[in-house]
């Protein structure tokens, strides 16, 4: 029987970890620490929901840690640390998960946190209506969840799964008091009556505007810096950046490539970025009818177009190519797919030759039995990000002129995006996931029952092999599986085009110290770290 | 006044309905806009189904939202998760403050410029700039004095809806193309009412130019102007959709915008009958003012 | 301007245009020549090029390029076909079924015209903008959308003038006489009331293609209009918004097109307006 | 010689024209003593009213104005507009309904003359208001001080109008036209109100198409035709025994009851003689027409008879319901009760349908005939369009019109050659009766006279009956066999026109033609 030790959480490192850890900002300039000062950051989103059970936009998560936590968080190398638990076991058998509470704790509301609370919020996420998609997905092989004691929860699971570890890591693993669970006037939308256990508390939302957030003074940990904070939203990237060097934002995240060199190039500011956790951004070919139901035309799409050409036109550089399916700040990485394909026109028309696309009509497209080689590409306006539909075009003429592929790109509302895939009326489906842990992202995407697999395999190597990832408890074993699986779906079955890891970037004055991405999101991380130097 | 009131029911009635049916029409079940980029599995589907009633038949939904509606509850937003009253409350005030700023804005302007700009030479230069003006797209405009007075010279704030400063750009854009239809109109209206006769009984009274303009002309060139009331509500509300976009002001544009793309029926809907009840009583307003204005119209 | 109609079409102005209107009418004449055949003037506008991306305005590219290394100049003049045809086709359906609509309304019995006139009012209870955002969720964004979306949302403006213009026609002495004659209704309605009700579409129309353009580049800013890579002048207004900072040009320049092109069938339209009442008058 | 108010010699006013420049006034002269009524008199175009704007410095905004002498008061230009306009010369013109500010009060039009010229202050001036009014007779100066002009009648607007330009009290008061769009009995109290005004010593320039007003109130007369004096001098000399032939030629073709049965543009010949009689076919008939539009009783019984051959004149004033006769013989509106017979055949109570082949026995003529044509068609068609069988220009010589208007769009034809071709489009498919609504009503009295021979020759030779509906009695009486007279609706009386005229047994009928302005000249 082999048991996992159970980790004491007792370095400050751990305790603020959802802030620290990898990806800090350039903050010499700042100094040392100061205490007090109203922040002001400007961000791209916002969120539509503030209930962190709820949560569904990577880019709204960089709000939710300012008041709310979870049980564990991730440290920067894939790993877990206690964050409102003091420490975890799992059973060999990988079927129960014992948790250890921090004692002492309470909500901004003054409720205390002890076990009966985090067996609230389960209960909570698993009432009807109220959270389907972590019901169904986050939580699927959860039996139950049993009060030991005060501080002691125990999670028993159907069948083992380790990423159950991700979601007491995840925003919608996060503790809401239960009292303002019962009292919370919509409590779906969220807002300033829930109350979290962060080092922030919520006191006025304006839609549409701003979120706005005082210190914690009751923390239970060294307080925030910040005596207040403040989020705008501001959606155009131009009205960002020229909020930051108008003085009147001290932090903005979100900076596209052409406007980066605005920031590097003014003295008073300073930029930093980090890669996201999850998948790549990725083309991913449906394989359910003609042309991608031939690998022949798959592996030529992804010969006849030269990534990083497309990525250096579009981003200037400042995109970091991705090989594989998951991104490459995953511990899960396969590192030797890099290099292996793509960037060959001449392998491209050849293959397409002997696939018998070896015509071209007027417009200089292939063809085949009359036929245009027209594959379609539908995006989804409303979660258009990052000028994906810039980079859309961009591939699509690359490879009308290296191959005679006619890439048709739609930008649609939601409800014609949702149509078409629903039809099948696709050949090309785009995504990136910023989910923590990479394979929760690929049960989604390459699962014959996934509930994003557009790519429409079935395929029981594929799902045999996400299996055994999801219940090895062992890290190596688990990066094993998922370099079998990388080899499978991008290098052996050509099933999927990686383009690029999507990345986040902050832009600040050099007057604002402590700020960080979060280790393994990648994402921008909470106000508690951050401080405005006088 | 009672049959007035009839008709703008009628109008409401007709205009939810229209609605409801476009986007009974529109591609896509609810299921899928409510589902959006997240996790799509049969459980979510048959969860979301039942939280929404979605398995009812179209007409029991739709006369049960005439029926909620009728009573001023608009539903729940499926995307915002909050009552579509609250949502549209919450942005109500930054769209009206605009609007209302830029109606008033672009009527002195027009006014200012109308009763100015009568030699020749100001004239031609007026009229240039005003169709210039109402020519130009008007986020065309507003990026143009984005980023001369806020990003250049730092004038005003970029963004948001944060004091008055932050008023100007958006309402001067928003303003400017009003401004340019109503110098039009009224100094067409004037024209017209100097051709009068009861104009060369003014003037053989010894009323000076001016007096001739302000006192009899201006009032005859309100009337045209009162029935635009109408139009110039549409260019505003449509307006700010595209000002909220460029300026990244908060609104009921923005919401609108959301809604649409993302197929939020009940906020969709909340806005058309939104807009439509507006239209109602701007234009029994409208009608108002005209007995005001023209007592000729007094009857009974 | 914005997107709703940038005056009501049955505004009529006097000033005089001046010499203007030689200009506005030369400049139409560009346009649509480049309509019709843009490949003579200008080159691929697909054609990207990442190593020369938002490059400033020269002699190798007069209007500068865009985010791929595309030439903008190219680009405006493959975007007068698309955005005149939008206008037109867009304009087409409005005027049609307005004129349709409106001759309904303008001839039939109290409760009829009542009701027609009733939904006139109701889809004008709409800023165009939410009209055309509501056919576009229905119709899907893209050309078609798009264009019916604004034919449908400016349809009330003619269909007014049309009822109007019917009831004025109806009333009219001549009307009257052709009765003495003995004419019958169709008769009435085929060589009087339909030709003179006419008369003043075609003019109101050049005018409305110009508002048609704008709520076309005001929508497709949007991102409801064509879609990428169509060098649609909405849609690359609103692709270039993102680069004003580093490159004015690709949203300038388009821009001042759009513009050009709105005053000059304004300027043409009332000249035309002008004369045509000049001839009744 | 008494005191000269104005004094103007070679006056030339010119509008600047893209096709050339117009010249209203070809250098006339002009003198106007204090005390005296001087009238000008012409037909439209002639220059007259741009003479009087003139003097108030009010030609418009691109006249140019040239003269060797233009004094005012004594004194020559440039001149104080502001201070003269209303201080030393007021002006009346037609139709105070326009000429009012329709959104202002009359009180407050009144008080604004008051306030321009510094009479009086703030708080005096609502009573100095109620005494103008009373002046010109307005009766309830308080209440009708607050009435805007369409909640007045046209004799009270119109005397409103006179109270704003006599309120500064200016010397001289110019009247353009004051009586054209009243009808006659209010045309009578205006004219007595101005004569008034004379007797207390105000100077008067009285502008006017209508010689019989202009021999009411004027010591002198000043002809004008084309922008110059034709002939001048004292009122009664000159309508006693013109010597210009213009003169002449106007004065004769002033229909009335001494022009009957003489042609107006040539007195020496007569006019064919009539041959309706009493026992010719009735082509029209009408019986106990009742008309109503809500609560408010349009035509109130009328019965009305025209024989063939026969003209019968319909008059009265306006709002007594005469044009309402005419469109329900016409058939365009359905009576309340009441039938008309037409050509012996029920007329009303039918389908359109039924009656569409009858239609062309009855033909209409308007005061406007412009509206009547239409628009896009030139003359030769909207002749043939009326008879397809006869070449166009054959129906045109018949009311001598010549070929060359055939290819001419109506608007680009004059005011009588219209009223000509709406004449041969009605004769055009030989109708047995015609329904004439008020035709000469906006002509000049020349053209007038033309087109009032005209019908009287049509009349003669091809027997069609004309309805002649008229408010001018002078017209009905010079041309009509028999007139009915209706007031509010009902006829009051009727009969052949030299009795009813002569001897009028209806106290309104007598009214009415006591109130008619006469000339009284031998000729």
């Amino acid at each position: 029987m082999r048991r996992r030790s159970l980790l004491i959480a007792a370095v400050a490192t751990a305790l603020v970890a959802g802030c620290s850890g990898s990806g800090g900002t350039d903050s010499a300039a700042a100094g040392e620490p100061v205490s007090g000062g109203a922040l002001t950051w400007a961000v791209e989103t916002e969120p539509i929901t503030l209930n962190p059970h709820q949560y569904a936009q990577a880019k709204a998560r960089l709000l939710v840690w300012n008041n709310f936590e979870s049980l564990l968080t991730h440290d920067d190398k894939g790993g877990y640390v206690p964050w409102l638990a003091s420490g975890y076991e799992a059973s060999a058998d990988g079927l129960t998960y014992t948790v250890k509470l921090r004692t002492g704790v309470t909500f901004s509301d003054g409720t205390v946190f002890d076990a009966a609370a985090v067996k609230a919020n389960i209960d909570q996420l698993l009432a009807d209506g109220y959270a389907p998609a972590v019901a169904a997905v986050q939580l699927k092989n959860l039996k139950s969840v049993e009060v030991v004691d005060a501080s002691t929860i125990k999670y028993n699971l159907t069948t083992p799964d380790v990423l159950i570890l991700d979601f007491l890591s995840s925003p919608q693993g996060a503790i809401v008091s239960p009292k303002s669970l019962k009292e919370a006037k919509n409590l779906k939308a969220g807002g300033t009556d829930l109350a979290g256990t962060g080092p922030f508390v919520l006191d006025r939302y304006t839609p549409g505007q701003e979120l706005h957030y005082k210190r914690n003074p009751s923390y239970r940990d060294r307080p925030a810096y910040l005596d207040e904070v403040t989020y705008r939203f501001l959606k155009e990237s131009s009205v960002r950046v020229g909020a930051l060097t108008s003085g009147q934002v001290q932090v903005i995240e979100g900076v596209p490539a052409t406007d980066q060199a605005q920031i590097t190039g003014n003295p008073a500011l300073t930029l930093s970025k980090g890669l996201n956790s999850g998948s790549a951004y990725s083309y991913y070919f449906n394989v359910t009818h003609a042309p991608f139901d031939d690998i022949r035309v798959r592996q030529a799409f992804r010969d006849a177009l030269d990534v990083d050409t497309v990525l250096q036109g579009v981003y200037r550089g400042t995109a970091t190519r991705a090989w594989s399916v998951i991104g490459p700040t995953s511990p899960l990485y396969d590192k030797t797919l890099e290099g292996t394909y793509g960037g060959d026109a001449a392998r491209a028309n050849a293959t397409l030759d002997a696939a018998g696309w070896n015509n071209k009509d007027a417009d200089g497209y292939r063809v085949k039995d009359g036929k245009r080689l027209t594959v379609r590409l539908v995006q989804s306006a409303p979660f258009v990000r990052d000028r994906r539909e810039i980079l859309a075009q961009a591939v699509q003429a690359a490879v009308k002129q290296s191959a005679g592929i006619d890439l048709r790109v739609s930008v649609v509302d939601q409800g014609t995006a949702a149509a078409a895939l629903e039809k099948g009326e696709y050949e090309v489906f785009d995504n990136s996931r910023a989910d923590t842990d990479a394979g929760a992202a690929l049960n989604l995407l390459l699962a014959s029952n996934g509930a994003i697999n557009r790519l429409g395999v079935q395929d029981k190597a594929i799902d045999g092999l996400l299996e055994k990832g999801q219940a090895a408890q062992e890290a190596a074993e688990r990066v094993d599986v998922y370099k079998r699986l990388q080899q499978k779906v991008i290098a052996d079955d050509s099933l999927i085009l990686p383009l690029y890891a999507p990345a986040d970037q902050i832009a600040s004055s050099k007057k604002v110290g402590g700020l960080q991405f979060e280790p393994t999101a990648g994402v921008p991380g909470s106000a508690y770290t951050v401080w405005l130097s006088k | 006044m009672l049959r007035r009131l009839a008709t703008g029911l009628v109008v409401l009635w007709a205009a939810a309905t229209a609605a409801y049916l476009a986007l009974l029409a529109a591609p896509g079940d609810t299921v899928d806009s409510i589902i959006g980029e997240g996790a799509d599995t049969p459980l979510i589907r048959s969860q979301i189904i039942r939280e929404w009633n979605l398995d009812r038949p179209a007409l029991v939904q739709y006369l049960d939202y005439l029926w909620r509606a009728a009573q001023g509850d608009l539903g729940r937003s499926y995307l915002l998760q909050r009552p579509v009253r609250d949502v549209i409350a919450d942005q109500i005030g930054p769209t009206l403050t605009l609007a209302v700023t830029a109606a008033g804005l672009g009527i002195v302007l027009a006014l200012v410029l109308a009763v100015t700009t009568r030699r020749p030479w100001a004239r031609r230069v007026s009229s240039t700039t005003e169709l210039v003006l109402v020519s130009t797209p008007s986020f065309l405009i507003g990026i143009v004095l984005l980023s001369v007075f806020s990003f250049s010279l730092g004038w005003f704030p970029v963004s948001g809806d944060q004091g008055v400063a932050a008023l100007v750009l958006p309402a001067v854009t928003l303003a400017l193309p009003v401004a340019g239809v109503l110098t039009q109109v009224l100094r067409d209206g004037l024209d017209r009412a100097l051709d009068e006769p009861f104009v060369v009984t003014a003037r053989a009274r010894g009323l000076g130019e001016r007096a001739v303009l302000v006192r009899h002309a201006l009032r005859h060139a309100l009337l045209p102007v009162i029935t635009l009331i109408g139009w110039l509500f549409g260019v505003l509300l449509g307006g700010a959709v595209i000002i909220e976009t460029v300026f990244g002001r908060p609104g009921l544009g923005q919401v609108t915008l959301q809604a649409v793309t993302s197929e939020d029926l009940p906020v969709v809907l909340a806005v058309v009958v939104f807009s439509a009840f507006v239209y109602v009583v701007i234009n029994t307003l409208a009608d108002l003012a005209y007995l005001v204005i023209d007592p000729r119209l007094r009857r009974s | 301007m914005t997107i709703a109609l940038d005056r009501p079409l049955s505004l009529r102005l006097r000033r005089p245009s001046g010499g203007g209107v030689a200009a506005a009418a030369g400049f139409l004449v560009l346009a649509l020549v480049a309509a019709a055949t843009p490949s003579l003037f200008a080159g691929d506008p697909l054609a990207a090029d990442p190593l020369h991306v938002l490059e400033a305005p020269s002699a190798a590219h007069w209007f500068g390029t865009d985010q791929l290394g595309r030439d903008v100049f190219d680009r405006v003049v493959h975007g007068a076909r698309h955005s005149l045809l939008i206008g037109v086709v867009a304009t087409g359906i409005a005027v049609s079924i307005g004129l349709l609509l409106g001759l309904l309304a303008g001839l039939s019995h109290k409760y009829a015209d009542e009701a027609l006139s009733r939904s006139f009012d109701a889809l004008s209870a709409f800023p165009l903008l939410l009209l055309a955002l509501l056919f576009v969720a229905v119709a899907g964004p893209g050309t078609v959308g798009l264009v019916i979306a604004i034919g449908i949302a400016t349809m009330p403006n003619y269909a007014r003038v049309v009822r109007t213009q019917t009831l004025v026609v109806r009333q009219a002495g001549y009307v009257t006489q052709a009765v003495a004659f003995g004419d019958s209704r169709p008769r009435l309605v085929f060589r009087h009331v339909l030709p003179n009700v006419l008369g003043p579409v075609p003019v109101l129309a050049v005018i409305g293609l110009g508002e048609a353009i704008l709520a076309a580049a005001g929508l497709s800013f949007l991102g409801m209009g064509p879609q990428p890579p169509s060098p649609e002048w909405g849609a690359m207004l609103s692709e270039g918004r993102g680069y004003l900072s580093v490159a004015w040009w690709t949203t300038v320049l388009p821009g001042v097109v759009v513009t050009l092109t709105v005053i000059s069938l304004t300027v043409v339209g009332r000249r035309l307006q002008r004369r045509f009442e000049g001839r009744l008058g | 010689m008494s005191e000269l108010l104005v004094s103007v010699r070679d006056l030339h006013v010119t509008f600047p024209h893209r096709g050339g420049d117009v010249h209203a006034v070809r250098g006339i002269d002009l003198d106007i003593h204090r005390g005296e009524c001087l009238a000008i008199v012409g037909e439209s175009g002639s220059g007259k009213s741009v003479t009087a704007r003139t003097l108030v410095g009010l030609a418009g905004p691109n006249a140019q104005v040239r003269s060797s002498r233009f004094e005012i008061d004594g004194r020559p230009g440039p001149f104080d507009w502001p201070k003269l306009r209303g201080g030393f010369v007021g002006l009346v013109m037609q139709d105070a309904l326009v000429s009012l500010d329709p959104l202002r009060t009359v009180g407050a039009e009144i008080s604004e003359v008051l306030k321009v010229h510094d009479i009086g202050d703030r708080k005096d001036r609502p009573a100095r208001v109620r005494a103008l009014l009373t002046a010109v007779h307005v009766p309830e100066p308080e209440r009708r001080a607050a009435h805007r002009p369409h909640q007045l009648s046209g004799g009270l607007r119109q005397r409103a109008l006179i109270a704003s330009a006599i309120a500064a009290k200016p010397p001289l008061l110019i009247a353009d036209e004051p009586t054209t769009a009243l009808d006659v009995t209010v045309q009578a109290q205006i004219l007595d109100l101005l004569a008034e005004r004379r007797s207390t010593g105000e100077t008067l320039l009285l502008i006017s198409h209508d010689l019989a007003v202009v021999a009411r109130l004027a010591d002198r007369v000043l002809v004008m035709r084309d922008g110059q004096v034709v002939e001048s001098g004292p009122t009664s000399s000159l309508l006693a025994a013109p010597e210009h032939p213009y003169t002449r030629q106007l004065l004769a073709a002033v229909p009335s009851a001494a022009s009957r049965g003489r042609r107006l543009s040539a007195p020496a010949e007569p006019l064919a003689a009539a041959p309706a009689s009493a026992s010719a076919e009735v082509v029209v008939e009408a019986v106990g027409l009742r008309k109503r539009y809500g609560a408010h009783t349009v035509v109130d019984g009328v019965d009305l008879t025209v024989r063939r051959g026969e003209i019968v004149g319909l008059v009265g004033e306006s709002g007594s319901g005469k044009t309402t006769v005419a469109q329900l013989l016409f058939g365009l509106t359905a009576p309340t009760s009441g039938t008309v017979a037409f050509e012996g055949a029920p007329w009303t109570g039918l389908k359109e349908r039924r009656r569409r082949s009858r239609r062309r026995r009855l033909q209409l003529i308007s005061q406007d005939p412009l509206s009547g044509f239409d628009p896009r068609w030139t003359v030769r068609r909207i002749v043939e369009e009326a008879l397809p069988s006869v070449p166009a220009a054959e129906l045109l010589e018949r009311v001598g019109l010549g070929a060359d208007v055939l290819d001419r769009y109506p608007r680009q034809l004059s005011g009588g050659q219209r009223q000509r071709v709406a004449i041969a489009r009605a004769l055009a498919p030989r109708p047995s009766l015609i329904i004439c609504d008020e035709p000469v009503s906006a002509l000049d009295v020349s053209v007038q006279a033309q087109v009032l021979d005209l019908l009287a020759d049509i009349r003669a030779a091809d027997g069609t009956a004309l309805l002649f509906i008229s408010h001018d009695l002078g017209v009905v009486h010079h041309l009509a066999d028999r007139v009915l007279v209706m007031r509010d609706g009902a006829v009051v009386e009727s009969g052949p026109v030299d009795d009813v005229f002569h001897h009028p047994q209806h106290e309104y009928t007598r009214a009415l033609i006591d109130a008619v302005p006469t000339l009284e000249v031998s000729r």
